[in-house]
């Protein structure tokens, strides 16, 4: 099934991102097959939702929608593939070695598996395996992922924020600013859906322990909301809500909350990230822990994501081109 | 049977043609959405893996005993997240280069590099 | 009662079903984006609805229904949005309908 | 009965693919794309209600409004083109 779309060798660079939102969906109907609903939500928020809307950024600032076509010699042709044939022969070959799809006596399931989902109702007490395993047996690997995700936003915030002042006055004569404007239906249609969007990532958020969700979708979906916000009403209209300080503020408040718990927990007398001492009962502890961590993921993710696309479209929004002369960035 | 393998091959497939576009394309952005394909190829990977035979998804509940593998799910449940803040920032980098170079095609961008030594 | 039910969705279910695929062949059989998307959206929101009427009728009362019910609710509003504003869109920048020799083929802006 | 529905959507999903890779115009396209999410839609919610998971049901929400945010973006990246081109023009 998602062989159909891989096959995507189109000249044109904007039909490429959208059969890549197509993908992106198929990708995600093939996880919720294999029995994983948390990362098929992942997906469908992050790869049909955030990253076309980014790829349609990058190709709206760069305003050229078709690669050119390009004369190659036979051997530039031709060492590519002979390069992906072999590779991926040899990968064929090394499948062989694998167990089958399945296999309930794959030695991926006979480790430390059958302990997250024998024990982890008693430990954490949280229905939810994905999310127990995710905030509290691996909460080292999950901190250091945000740290990861908060990295990567403030380097799109150094390379493209810079032009941002934060009330937003420096573009208002070029603005782009009410985008949609002329489209009335859309206006009374985004009204109603913007408070469903953010209400469902509420939903999505403190309904993670018992359904799939979390910290993660939830943030991307709430910086969804924001965007679908951004998009129809116009920049200007969102730095009203939160100025880019306050997404900064958030950012940077999301990963220190994570970080802050598990120092909590250290001084409490537990280890770093042992949230069994945050209450008087450990598995208590364990949820405030979990609600905690989860919170701080979102708020980190969620502005993350809100920052990166506000850049792309603060971005547009001044082109360095259509700029004076004296304000060019040097 | 070897077609209990069949998850192995299409994850090649995909993988191997990401890997094409990525080493083949000219285009930047062109290369990102490789790289993506790429990646998306090693998710499907990993949570292949964690299926297992007369399991659900794993949300504990009364009277199911076989649950899909919750650990691969989580490191890819990350890893995606992570995914789209890295092409965030390659998607950043190409508006840059663009902005620079004027062009996203690698050749040109090498050839003006060449010219300015 | 319970055989009505399920009779019920079947007819939902089916008439759905076949309802998608009567917008997919328009999608290949009609000449122009225009045509397409009239075969597409009008069928698209019917198919929908009646699809997910059928599992409601199927999941009977509880959490699972309030759910579909708000999924039918967020399609109902985005899907006919959507093709308007697609619409709107080509209308503006995309090619001129191809219109019968009575047709005018005025372009019209605001 | 319910696989009956599953292998018409299936059917309608391998159609749009078909003409999302063809399309002529890039509104074909996007039409297709739009079509491909409303049905991955229902069959997430068939399948949730077949494995009477109700938490299925959820992600076919966020599919459903994650699809039509991606739309409007589309439709807003036309019209950003749209108003450099005039720019340009005047």
């Amino acid at each position: 099934m998602a062989t159909a779309t891989a096959s995507i060798f189109l000249r044109d660079l904007f039909a490429l991102v959208m059969l890549f939102g197509i993908f992106s969906l198929l990708t995600a109907s093939f996880f919720l097959n294999l029995d994983a609903p948390d990362v098929a939500m992942t997906e469908a928020a992050i790869g049909a939702g955030i990253s076309p809307i980014l790829m349609l950024g990058t190709l709206a600032l760069i305003r050229n929608r078709s690669a050119p076509r390009v004369k190659k010699t036979i051997r530039a042709t031709m060492a590519p593939i002979l390069a992906v044939t072999i590779t991926g022969a040899a990968l064929i070959y090394a499948s062989f070695d694998m167990p089958y799809l399945a296999d309930p006596q794959a030695p991926a399931h006979n480790h430390v598996a059958p302990r997250y989902i024998q024990q982890s109702l008693q430990e954490i007490g949280i229905p939810n395996a994905v999310t127990s395993v995710l905030a509290s047996y691996r909460g080292y690997d999950t901190l250091g992922e945000v740290f990861v995700i908060f990295t990567a936003g403030i380097g799109v915030l150094a390379l493209l924020g810079f032009m941002h002042n934060t009330s937003g006055r420096r573009y208002s004569q070029f603005a782009d600013t009410a985008s949609l404007d002329h489209h009335t239906i859309l206006h009374v249609i985004s009204k109603i859906a913007i408070p469903l969007i953010l209400l469902f990532a509420f939903y999505v958020q403190f309904h993670g322990e018992y359904s799939p969700g979390g910290g993660f979708q939830a943030g991307v979906i709430f910086a969804v909301a924001f965007i679908l916000y951004a998009m129809i009403y116009g920049l200007e209209t969102v730095y009203k809500v939160v100025s880019m300080r306050l997404i900064r503020m958030t950012m940077v408040a999301g990963v220190l909350l994570y970080a802050g718990t598990g120092v909590a927990s250290l001084f409490l007398g537990g280890n770093y990230l042992d949230y069994g001492t945050l209450a008087h009962e450990p598995v208590h502890g364990q949820h405030l822990g979990i609600i905690l961590i989860e919170l701080g993921v979102a708020l980190c993710v969620a502005s993350v994501m809100l920052s990166t696309f506000l850049c792309f479209a603060g971005r547009a929004a001044v082109r360095p081109d259509e700029m004076e002369e004296g304000d060019k960035p040097t | 049977m070897i077609f209990g393998l069949f998850n192995y091959w299409i994850v090649i497939l995909m993988m191997m043609l990401g890997f094409y576009v990525v080493i083949e394309a000219n285009n930047l952005i062109k290369k990102i959405i490789g790289l993506n394909i790429f990646q998306t190829s090693v998710f499907i990977l990993y949570i292949s893996m964690g299926k297992i035979t007369g399991g659900t998804a794993p949300i504990l509940t009364e009277g199911v005993e076989i649950y899909a593998n919750p650990l691969p799910q989580v490191l890819i449940l990350t890893a995606i997240v992570v995914g789209v803040a890295t092409t965030a920032l390659g998607l950043a980098l190409i508006v840059r280069i663009k902005e620079a170079y004027d062009t996203i095609e690698e050749d040109e961008i090498y050839l003006q590099d060449r010219t300015l030594k | 009662m319970e055989l009505l039910i399920d009779v019920a969705s079947w007819v939902c279910l089916l008439t759905g079903g076949f309802l998608g695929i009567t917008g997919a062949i328009g999608l290949f059989r009609f000449p122009d984006v225009y045509t397409r998307l009239h075969a597409a959206s009008v069928t698209d929101t019917s198919c929908m609805g009646l699809i997910i009427l059928g599992l409601m009728l199927q999941a009977g009362f509880g959490m699972m229904f309030l759910k579909l019910l708000l999924v039918i609710l967020i399609l109902a509003y985005t899907s006919p949005t959507v093709a308007h504003i697609l619409i709107k869109t080509a209308r503006r920048e995309g090619p001129e309908p191809i219109l019968d020799n009575k047709g005018k083929n005025h372009r019209h802006r605001d | 009965m319910f696989l009956a529905v599953s292998v018409a959507i299936i059917v309608v999903l391998v159609l749009a693919l078909v003409r999302a890779f063809l399309g002529p115009t890039l509104f074909d396209r996007i039409l297709a794309v739009n079509m491909f999410g409303t049905k991955i839609v229902l069959l997430v919610a068939v399948l949730g209600v077949v494995s009477d998971q109700p938490s299925f049901v959820d992600i076919a929400l966020v599919y459903a409004l994650i699809n039509f945010i991606a739309i409007i973006a589309v439709l807003r990246f036309f019209e950003y083109d749209r108003r450099t081109r005039e720019r340009k023009g005047s």
